[in-house]
């Protein structure tokens, strides 16, 4: 079983997703939350059979599907996926539990559960082609969530979604078609494993072009700016579920293709797009920071500050040392648990009022004093105070950073000035003040579903922020073996400077201090 | 300097027979224009040494083709002139030409020419129709099957759709006949499927 | 005054452009048909210039296949036209518009 | 001892849970005695470790990793030396103090619970700022003070000038913890480390530009904290919070947090005294600038945050000048009286049902007598009165500036000294002398309980002994650490003159203070419609600049950013691509008309296209190929 791991993970959901269709429709919910638990604790599992001191890949599993062109069933994790993969189970979870949806439960759950699939097979897929089919599913679920369950502008919003991301993911897909046909000409056999992939140097001309192949595909995902307008409408249409899974998994899809593609395929062409990318980040960082503060709905507040965050994100994965990338993949998982917390937390309020404009609420403080405190401590996370789970992810990322850039660092920090502006005044105007509408007179404050969902959340960016060890430490041994990988296969002199080499740190103190 | 009067006289032959093929307004005119084009186009293949193409091309054009297409219009009312709606002939005599220049020009450039390599050289032993039997019966054998049955599957269809009992064609029929006769044939199959 | 491929393919071009200006010209079915016939007999004079002058029979081979299926392609079509006929009375393109996007 | 570091800690936050579980619930005592008592013992367990300090002992212990990754190792670190204990002491003293008088003077809030859960937080956070031994654990601590401070200044949510002011304050104080960052980023990647005793050993290995950087940077952090000039506006704003909340944090501990950086950081400093004067100049400045804001405000709380701020001044010019163990003696006594004076001004407060202009008081002497005694101590501290604890630290300051020869600082500080003395005294003199004007609108003063005035008296005598008794063993204990610089004025005529002058210059001005305000009020309209007066009312006009400066811009541009760039260039682009897409099918769906003819027709043009590409290409490769070759 234990060899067998990964592909339970993944297609348990999904078998447990075909099985729902029998299930009564009463009992739905209950089928869901527990095919979810189950799921969670199997993701726990393999926490806890995973070897931290290890940095290789694990829990490999491979089978061939087109054994002529060297296409294979091929899975396994790392500190980096495991724990993103945990977190999908997780949010699953959480998700299903905190449903407040009443129409067609049974068909939502079902997407939920195939969603979920999709989710694990993504972050544990190592074949190209197999991360490539779980990347593309992984829109149908949400598609339908968004247009089946959304507002009343859904069918625009999910359309754009799809058709916006579907566009991306097919340059990537040429991009990786290219690449498979590259590793034939120089090996003469046809694989699309990644493994593979890693050992091959290409040329510095293939990677600027491979690298802007897939950099479209995932810059759509994170979303980047000016890539980033499907976000806000997904958002602001999706049910809060889909808001949530989207915040919390879907986005971080783009970024974790960053680090397992980009970065180790095409370390020259990574060095030398790194600034127009830091560019593009900081611009995500400020621009749309500004955005959410202009925003009169709190779910775009949060939909935009998302896109903030990324920005954060994508500029520590560009750092291309071990502090960057491994702080960019812990802000994964903070910006996953802070922002899928921030969407529920503002699914509770629309199920209460129905609305989602700020201006409705005001002095919400004192009608509920528990969702406002659950509510300011995400706020506070989100705007990456200490202790708490985004800061350590920030401040990893930025320190990275600073290595590469320091004036690039130095604006793109603005990120914890800005966040604090929208964060603020968007909190100020829900929260305090005093109670100006009748209706909000006599709002029920949080019940115990909700608490449920909400606590674990709580803990768990208290917990990580104070006691971030156990995810940092896996992360950072797997990073490692990747910026490793990186500085072998630079060829450009900048290259070779930029990326660390860990396996001679003393050559190249010396080598800085010459310099 | 013989074969480069033949080939201008029957170039000049052909080309004048296409064009009274293309342009004239008598379907009857058209035809015997083309039998006389496709004679004439024999000529080239006779000239090139390909003696069993010229052949062929004689029986199957001027025998075959043309036999089916007299019948054809026998069907058709032929001895009246062709009226044909034509707007913008211009643009079609740009196309056309553009076309011809094109073609002519990506043929007659030197870069793809120049490139070929003989796969099945002529052998100047043997006779012409002995070496494409030759060949035909062994390297293009397959293809060679796949002509004749499609050959055939042509006669059939033909056969069914120009056929004697176009009053049970099912191409002729509306949807409710075709459904209408289904329902009546269903009965003795079944009785059939019985036995 | 030597015959060279060049004029080979000069004439099977020109040959091809009057079929295609045939086809396009011509909205009588059956005209339209003729008009196929010298585009293919066009390309076939292509083909036995080009096996000839490069002492290769795959060109021959070629026209003879396609000859085949030219003559198919007659039978074929000749008969849908008849149905055609039965149907309408006519043989005009431009009333065959049921594949109108 | 490692036991008592964890007591001293942990106890704050322990108290703030407790409290906190009662938050949402109706007042109960228990929680402000638990608070108060657990805070107590955080007291007990810093003066042991006082003690064992004293003794030449240093504290160092280290809790846990935190973040690891790569090269970079931050632990939870502690550490007790002979700086860290100091601040200690005073966080702990007059948190006891403030938690103590709390219980009287938030009695009848709604939110008596949730303010201990906060109070106590902040001391945690305090705590943790001062202890920590590395540079991100004060970031840790600095950031949770700036997040205690944003609660408890917008205390009062309901109230809408209580929560601007708090996200003022929060955003302010971001924008300097970003510079701190940045200073944090470079010593990591310059040293490899961001322990203190790692810092400090290899800082001067460094090339100087880099510790300039290192230097400026982690000041703009400290300006931040401790609302120097540019980012001052916050501080006297932050006095919308309840009033302890305003003696233990916007006086007493949070603001010095910036002083207790730069002298925690002297190492670094001490490498660049161009930066240190620089600290010193702005600090006169702030210290001057401050007081003159303060000479003709109109609100009691407003008046003492200025003076905090001018203080704050006087630390930042010795601690600039390199007298560290001077401006961290100051920070000491300026806590100890200037909580005093906010704690003396919430009873006048309570007395005076939340009135804060103190031209509508007058005559307090007789129904609060005690707190007009405390209060008038305090003021005669803060204006630096032998023997009391002001002139031990502040004229210090004084002769630090004249012995290191910079004069200008000297005078300012010096006229600065007079403005203090005359506006505290005006504060005094129009609150407890002269009329009865709160009369006029119906208030009838009572004194404050009793235990809130035994809760207070500590810090009076602090305020009176803190100099005089305190100064040797203090001197002793912190030149372990800090640079063991005597400022003496060798010349001993000198010395008199200059001490006896600044004595009597300061005396002059609280007579002056007395004379214009203890009897009556007259309001010089001519005076207060000068210009000078409406430019120091209006606080130089800096907050109308901010806002209009950066709030209102930076309002528009997101509101641009959103409507007009989003909306209408980003999005639009999209929308505009895919219109572009669905129009050319509207548009071209006319050529799937059905007719074979014109279909033929189109097959044509395609080929034709086919063709050229066919030539364009063959002739375009055929072009690069012949240039390689």
């Amino acid at each position: 079983m234990q060899e067998h791991i990964l592909s339970i993970l993944i297609f348990f959901p999904a078998l447990a997703a075909m099985l729902g269709f029998v299930v009564h429709k009463d009992s739905a919910r209950a089928y869901g939350i527990t095919v979810a638990a189950i799921e969670f604790f199997l993701s726990l599992w393999l926490w806890n059979l995973y070897d931290p001191m290890t940095s290789g890949m694990q829990f490999m599993e491979q089978a061939p599907l087109v054994a002529a062109f060297g296409i294979n069933y091929l899975v396994g994790i790392d500190g980096i996926s495991l724990f993103i993969i945990i977190l999908s189970t997780f949010f699953t979870m959480i998700g299903i539990a905190s449903l407040t949806e009443t129409r067609r439960v049974k068909d939502l759950i079902i997407t939920l559960l195939f969603l979920e699939m999709t989710m694990v097979g993504v972050f544990a897929a190592l074949d190209a082609i197999v991360f490539y089919v779980f990347w593309e599913l992984s829109l149908i679920p949400m598609l339908y969530i968004i247009g089946a369950w959304g507002g009343p502008l859904r069918i625009y919003a999910s359309i754009k979604f799809f058709l916006y991301t579907f566009t991306g993911s097919l340059v990537m897909l040429v991009g990786m078609l290219f690449m498979a046909y590259f590793y034939y000409q120089a090996t003469g056999q046809w694989s699309f494993s990644l493994l593979e992939w890693y050992r091959l140097i290409l040329p510095l001309n293939f990677q600027l072009w491979l690298f802007a192949a897939f950099f479209i595909g995932f810059a759509i995902k994170v979303p980047m700016f000016p890539f980033h307008t499907w976000l806000p409408y997904a958002h602001g249409q999706a049910p809060t579920i889909g808001s949530v899974i989207l915040a919390a998994i879907l986005l971080k899809m783009g970024t974790y293709a960053f680090v397992r593609f980009s970065l180790p395929l095409f370390p020259d062409a990574s060095v030398f797009f790194m600034f127009p990318i830091a560019i593009l980040a900081i611009i995500m960082i400020i621009y749309t920071a500004m955005v959410a503060y202009a925003q009169e709905d709190i779910k775009q507040v949060v939909a935009y500050s998302s896109v903030s965050h990324m920005g954060v994100i994508v500029l520590g994965t560009f750092a291309l040392n071990v502090e960057g990338i491994s702080g960019s993949i812990f802000l994964m998982i903070a910006h996953g648990v802070v922002s899928g917390a921030l969407f529920l937390l503002v699914g509770v309020i629309y199920d209460r009022r129905h609305t989602k404009l700020m201006s409705e609420f005001g002095g919400l403080a004192s009608v509920m004093p528990r969702y406002a405190t659950i509510f300011g401590i995400m706020m506070m996370a989100s705007v990456g105070l200490p202790l708490t789970i985004n800061f350590v992810g920030e401040f990893l990322s930025l320190l990275g950073f600073y290595k590469q850039s320091h004036a690039f660092t130095l604006v793109a920090g603005t990120a914890i000035i800005v966040g604090a502006i929208y964060m603020l005044s968007a909190y100020k105007k829900m929260f305090f003040g005093n109670v100006t509408k009748d209706e909000n007179k006599h709002l029920k404050d949080v019940n115990m579903t909700e608490l449920l969902a909400l606590v674990p959340l709580v803990v768990i960016t208290v917990w990580l922020g104070v006691y971030p060890k156990p995810l940092l430490e896996p992360i950072s041994h797997s990073v490692e073996p990747i910026v490793q990988l990186m500085h072998d296969k630079a060829q450009t002199a900048e290259a070779q400077a930029r990326i660390p080499n860990l396996a001679n740190p003393e050559a190249m103190n010396s080598q800085e201090e010459t310099r | 300097m013989f074969e480069a009067i033949a080939f201008y006289l029957f170039a000049a032959l052909t080309i004048a027979m296409f064009t009274i093929t293309v342009m004239t307004s008598q379907a009857l005119y058209a035809l015997t224009a083309m039998a006389a084009g496709m004679i004439f186009i024999s000529a080239f293949f006779f000239i090139l040494g390909a003696d069993f193409l010229g052949v062929i091309q004689i029986i199957v054009y001027t025998g075959a083709v043309m036999a089916l297409y007299a019948f054809g219009m026998m069907f058709f009312d032929t001895t009246r002139t062709v009226v044909e709606k034509r707007d913008n002939p211009r643009v079609i005599f740009i196309l056309g030409v553009l076309a011809a220049t094109l073609v002519v020009f990506i043929l007659v450039s030197p870069i793809i020419s120049t490139h070929i390599e003989a796969n099945y050289p002529i052998n100047a032993a043997m006779g012409n129709s002995e070496t494409i039997g030759l060949i035909l019966f062994t390297k293009f054998l397959v293809p060679f099957e796949i002509a004749a049955v499609m050959l055939l599957v042509a006669m059939i269809a033909g056969i069914v759709l120009a056929g004697k009992k176009m009053d049970k064609s099912l191409t002729l029929m509306a949807e409710e006949e075709i459904a209408l006769m289904s329902a009546t044939q269903a009965k003795p199959e079944t009785e059939e499927g019985a036995h | 005054m030597e015959i060279t491929l060049a004029h080979y393919l000069v004439l099977s071009g020109v040959l091809f452009s009057i079929g295609l200006i045939g086809v396009m010209r011509r909205k009588n079915l059956l005209m339209l048909f003729f008009a196929t016939e010298i585009l293919l007999n066009a390309t076939n004079i292509g083909f036995a210039a080009i096996a000839h002058y490069h002492g290769d029979l795959t060109g021959q081979m070629f026209a003879f296949f396609v000859i085949a299926i030219a003559a198919s392609e007659v039978a074929v079509g000749l008969g849908l036209l008849i149905v055609w006929y039965k149907r309408t009375g006519k043989i005009d393109l431009d009333i065959m518009t049921s594949m109108r996007g | 001892m490692e036991i008592y570091l964890y007591i001293a800690l942990f106890a704050p936050l322990a108290g703030s849970l407790f409290s906190a579980l009662f938050g949402a619930s109706p007042k109960t005592s228990v929680t402000g005695i638990v608070a108060s008592g657990l805070l107590f013992i955080s007291f007990v367990s810093s003066a042991i470790l006082l003690n064992y300090v004293m003794m030449g002992h240093t504290v160092h212990v280290e809790m846990m990793t935190w973040i690891a990754a790569g090269d970079l190792y931050i632990p939870f670190g502690f550490v007790v030396d002979q700086v860290s204990v100091v601040m200690m002491m005073v966080v702990s003293v007059v948190s006891t103090v403030v938690h103590i008088y709390s219980v009287g003077y938030m009695d009848h809030d709604k939110g008596f619970n949730r303010f201990f859960s906060y109070l106590s937080a902040f001391v945690f956070s305090m705590m943790v700022l001062v202890m920590s031994d590395n540079f991100l654990g004060l970031f840790i601590g600095w950031e949770g003070v700036g997040l205690c401070s944003w609660l408890l200044i917008g205390f009062w949510y309901h109230k809408e000038s209580a929560t601007w002011a708090a996200n003022e304050a929060f955003i302010m104080n971001r924008i300097a913890d970003l510079a701190m960052l940045i200073g944090i980023f470079i010593v990591y990647w310059n040293i490899g480390s961001l322990q203190y005793d790692v810092v400090f050993s290899q800082i001067a290995n460094l090339p100087m530009p880099i510790i300039t950087w290192i230097g400026i940077f982690l000041f703009i952090g400290a300006m931040g904290k401790s609302a120097q000039f540019p980012l001052h506006t916050w501080l006297a704003d932050a006095m919308e919070g309840p009033t302890p909340v305003s003696a233990l944090i916007h006086a007493a501990t949070m603001v010095t947090a910036g002083v207790y950086l730069v002298v925690r950081a002297n190492p670094i400093y001490s490498l660049i005294p161009e930066v240190g004067t620089v600290i010193a100049s702005l600090g006169a400045f702030v210290a001057m600038f401050a007081a003159t804001m303060a000479l003709v405000n109109r609100d009691m709380k407003r008046i003492i945050a200025y003076s905090t701020l001018s203080q704050l001044g006087y630390m930042f010019v010795a601690a600039g000048l390199g007298a560290y163990w001077v401006a961290l003696f100051h920070l000491m006594a300026h806590a100890f009286f200037k909580a005093l004076l906010f704690l003396g001004a919430g009873n006048v407060m309570h007395a005076m049902h939340d009135e804060l202009d103190p031209f509508k008081m007058g005559g307090l002497k007789k129904p609060m007598k005690w707190t007009w005694i405390l209060m008038t101590l305090a003021s005669v501290a803060l204006a630096g009165i032998y023997p009391l604890a002001g002139f031990f630290s502040k004229d210090l300051i004084l002769e630090v500036a004249f012995v290191e020869q910079h004069y200008v600082l000297y005078t300012v500080l010096l006229l600065t000294a007079g403005l203090t003395a005359f506006y505290s005294f005006r504060l005094v003199a129009l609150i407890f002398n002269g009329d009865e004007r709160h009369l006029e609108h119906g208030i009838h003063p009572h004194e404050a309980y009793n235990f809130m005035l035994y809760a207070m008296a500590p810090l009076g005598l602090l305020a009176v002994i803190a100099g005089m008794v305190f100064k040797t063993p203090y001197y002793e204990m912190v030149t372990h650490l800090l640079p063991a610089l005597e400022y003496h004025i060798h010349n001993h005529t000198t010395f008199w003159i200059m001490t006896i002058g600044t004595q009597l210059f300061v005396i002059a001005a609280i007579a002056y203070a007395y004379k214009k305000y203890a009897k009556a009020v007259k309001v010089d309209k001519k005076v207060e419609s000068g210009f000078f007066y409406q430019l120091l009312y209006n606080q130089y006009y800096i907050p109308k600049l901010y806002d209009e400066l950066f709030s209102k811009p930076y309002r528009e541009l997101s509101r641009i950013a959103w409507k007009q760039i989003d909306l209408k260039i980003v999005d639009a682009t999209v929308d505009g691509i895919a219109n572009v897409i669905y129009r050319t099918g509207e548009k071209t769906h006319t050529m799937q008309n059905g007719n074979l003819s014109s279909m033929l027709r189109w097959m044509v043009i395609g080929l034709v296209v086919l063709l050229v590409l066919a030539v364009a290409f063959t002739v375009g490769y055929n072009a690069v190929t012949m240039r390689a070759m």
